[in-house]
């Protein structure tokens, strides 16, 4: 059965290793930090300005000076610390974030990514993410694998505007987790539980490598 | 020291002239100059183009300026959460030009650092690389891109003296720091002011030298967009 | 939070190896890493390109690496008050590349920052510009200077804490920030060392992300070049 | 009668105007900080990261983290600001600094200066000078006119290494105020008590207008 948006969360969580930064972007990514394993130590950087997102605020404690990437009110942690646009986006460009995981319209083959614009129906902007994938090393999508209306998000080649060029290197989708090498496209790493191996074959677009038995995700 | 105390943000903001190109300091809205935005509303004045992060949301920030067509251009990275400006934009009512976040930020640093032109690799591949200089460096493709300065830089403060430092809070520092050193007037309004001496020279976010005016703002709504609590 | 505590300097520079790139905070004697310096002294390591706005003086700082023959290049922008230095320099024995203050302080934040180049006007026209690309804005000619980064940056803050968050005293700040992010490891030495939570997040100057390891150092002579009083 | 270098610094100081940010250079330049006149509110930036530097300490107000540009010992004062190097030449490179008095070897016609290094002799680096020259409008030029060995340091062209082309505004020396237009050359405004214009032209190498009466110095 295909993951909610819950399960790729809770299956991105697991990716995350100890002594990790890591910068989390709107929708699903958010949702990661509440599924990181006990004993697992990252800090959450958010890039208005704040390294070491705690919480969410109880109701007393809300402070409209203290919000993450999404205009959420958010809390600081012990070692949290503050800094400006400027130095936020040089920590990212500089590699010193160890992670990132983003949603996306769209992924390809190659390792492109568009997720910032539709032409003529939605112009929200890139934010933060063109400088996020064009700077990490290590990228985690968080996407759906295919469209509502039934068309596949892993394609040869991206149809909307990109916003960066063969970057993504892991993809976990509602069906599926896949690497992505800009030389040989896809590869199938896991299914999720119930969910064939040919069901997401005939959902994927882009050039799919699949070896061996492919196993069930665990979480 | 030097005194830049101005009574109010009226006075501030009385020269700012039609089509000036002004910097808003702010993230979404934590951080911005409340009090030069209601200023420039009552001013009138138009024709401008405004740099900053976001463009409020419709009834709040600089969504108010564009309630009223004060704003020609906006340079921004992110424009979710306000419709009137998503319809301006598709109109082609409004000339927006859209940057990666990172890139804005730096434009701006580097506007009031002196430096006017520099390498980043945000955008290589994508639309925000048309007609820009790329160029390689150790095996990975940059694009050039060039300082932005202002006319004004309009930016908020949670702290300030009367020689103009100033000390900024949480989240909301944001671009405002960048901003305050990129303007050939520089506009700061503060939550409060205190007398030169009274702060902590080793806690100064911006110092006073970018600063060329400085008055103590009231009526802060601080309105917030996302209001998430654990309750 | 992540920890990154080290028991002193001589583990903490204890994976340093022959022939690397070495950044050290500091501007004369003032904001020196003391502690990883007298570690660097006893480990014997050779071949060091330093990488430091100054060189110490004969018998202090960097000066001592240079007594023993340990370093073979100096990235520096003023190298006087050092009479080994100037005659090493002058007798070939040792390299030197000498820039000017606001490039080398640049260059090291571009390395920090993920900006492979940028321009200033710093330079132009002289023996610094030879060799480097000079390029016309709006009138002005600039040159490309490209990033610095370095296989260790040794950093000397006032207070920090064990997940690496730093804050600086007075002038010993100065180039310390930007080395901290420029090294690929980081070690920050501190007068004063606490526990995470125990410094203000808004008075941290250097996030903690940048720092691998930091310790408690001891025994500070900073020693003072130019003792200058009203008395 | 020539000037000694407190004159020269009691002469510059007049140049300046209230509300200016300046940068001093060692030698007579930090003089100047002394004979600042009386009402003139001023902020003197000292590029380690000091905005407001103060007078001298007092024995038990020494501190070692608080030195301005020449390693000396200073104090604060009220409205004083610290920060790291790079954002104290970004101050400088940005031309938030109104005021640069510094030293030099050279300056020639067209306001070349050459100050920090004598092939095979001394090399002690240029520091923040090449920042400095390149970036600041307004920059003034304490000096003697002649050498020790009686040759002139105002000409036609350097001779020793440039540190800027074209950057110097007015030149305040021994026996002058002169200023510097990269196209005319030098221009004697002033002459020092008791110097004839005469001895101004025998010790300038360099193009010197000389027009109508020149007067002498006021302090």
């Amino acid at each position: 059965m295909a993951l909610d948006k819950i399960g790729i969360a809770k299956r991105i969580a697991r990716e995350i290793q100890t002594g990790w930064y890591i910068n989390l972007g709107i929708g699903i990514p958010t949702l990661v930090a509440n599924y990181i394993p006990e004993g697992i130590e990252v800090v959450l950087q958010s890039e208005n300005g704040l390294l070491g997102i705690g919480p969410f605020p109880s109701k007393n404690q809300v402070d409209p000076d203290l919000i993450n990437a999404g205009k959420q009110t958010v809390t600081m942690l012990n070692g949290s610390s503050l800094f400006n646009s400027a130095e936020s986006f040089g920590m990212i460009r500089g590699g010193h974030v160890d992670l990132t995981i983003l949603g996306a319209m769209e992924v390809s083959e190659h390792g492109d990514i568009a997720n910032w614009k539709i032409p003529g129906k939605m112009v929200k902007g890139m934010g933060g993410a063109m400088d996020l994938v064009a700077s990490a090393d290590n990228i985690i999508v968080a996407m759906q694998h295919v469209s509502r209306s039934g068309v596949s998000k892993l394609l040869k080649k991206c149809t909307l505007p990109i916003t960066g060029l063969r970057c993504v290197k892991k993809v976990v989708t509602d069906l599926a987790v896949l690497e992505v090498d800009p030389e040989i496209g896809f590869r199938l790493l896991e299914r999720a539980p119930g969910v064939t191996v040919d069901e997401i074959v005939q959902a994927t677009e882009g050039r799919l490598t699949v070896e061996g038995e492919v196993p069930e995700m665990t979480f | 020291m030097i005194n830049k105390l101005v009574a109010n943000a009226d006075i501030a903001i009385n020269d700012i002239r039609d089509r000036s190109t002004l910097m808003l300091g702010g993230f979404g809205l934590c951080g911005i100059p409340e009090n030069c935005i209601t200023a420039l509303l009552k001013s009138g004045v138009k024709g401008l183009t405004c740099i900053s992060n976001n463009a409020g949301v419709d009834d709040f920030g600089i969504g108010l300026l564009l309630q009223t067509r004060q704003v020609v251009k906006m340079i921004s990275s992110y424009v979710g959460e306000n419709a009137e400006f998503e319809r301006q934009l598709l109109s082609g009512e409004l000339e927006v030009e859209l940057l990666p976040q990172g890139t804005l930020a730096e434009r701006i640093r580097a506007g009031g650092a002196g430096i006017p032109g520099f390498y980043t690799p945000a955008g290589v591949g994508t639309e925000v690389g048309a007609g820009k200089e790329v160029r390689n460096f150790n095996g990975k493709d940059y694009l050039l891109e060039s300082w932005l300065r202002a006319d004004f830089s309009l930016v908020k403060a949670w702290k300030g003296d009367t020689t103009g430092n100033l000390i900024y809070k949480g989240t909301a520092r944001n671009f405002n720091p960048m901003m305050a050193a990129a303007g050939k007037i520089t506009i700061a309004e503060v939550e409060e002011l205190v007398p030169a001496g009274s702060l902590d020279p080793n806690q100064v976010h911006t110092p006073g030298i970018y600063v060329q005016r400085i008055f103590q703002g009231s009526n802060y709504e601080k309105r917030i967009e996302q209001y998430t609590t654990l309750d």
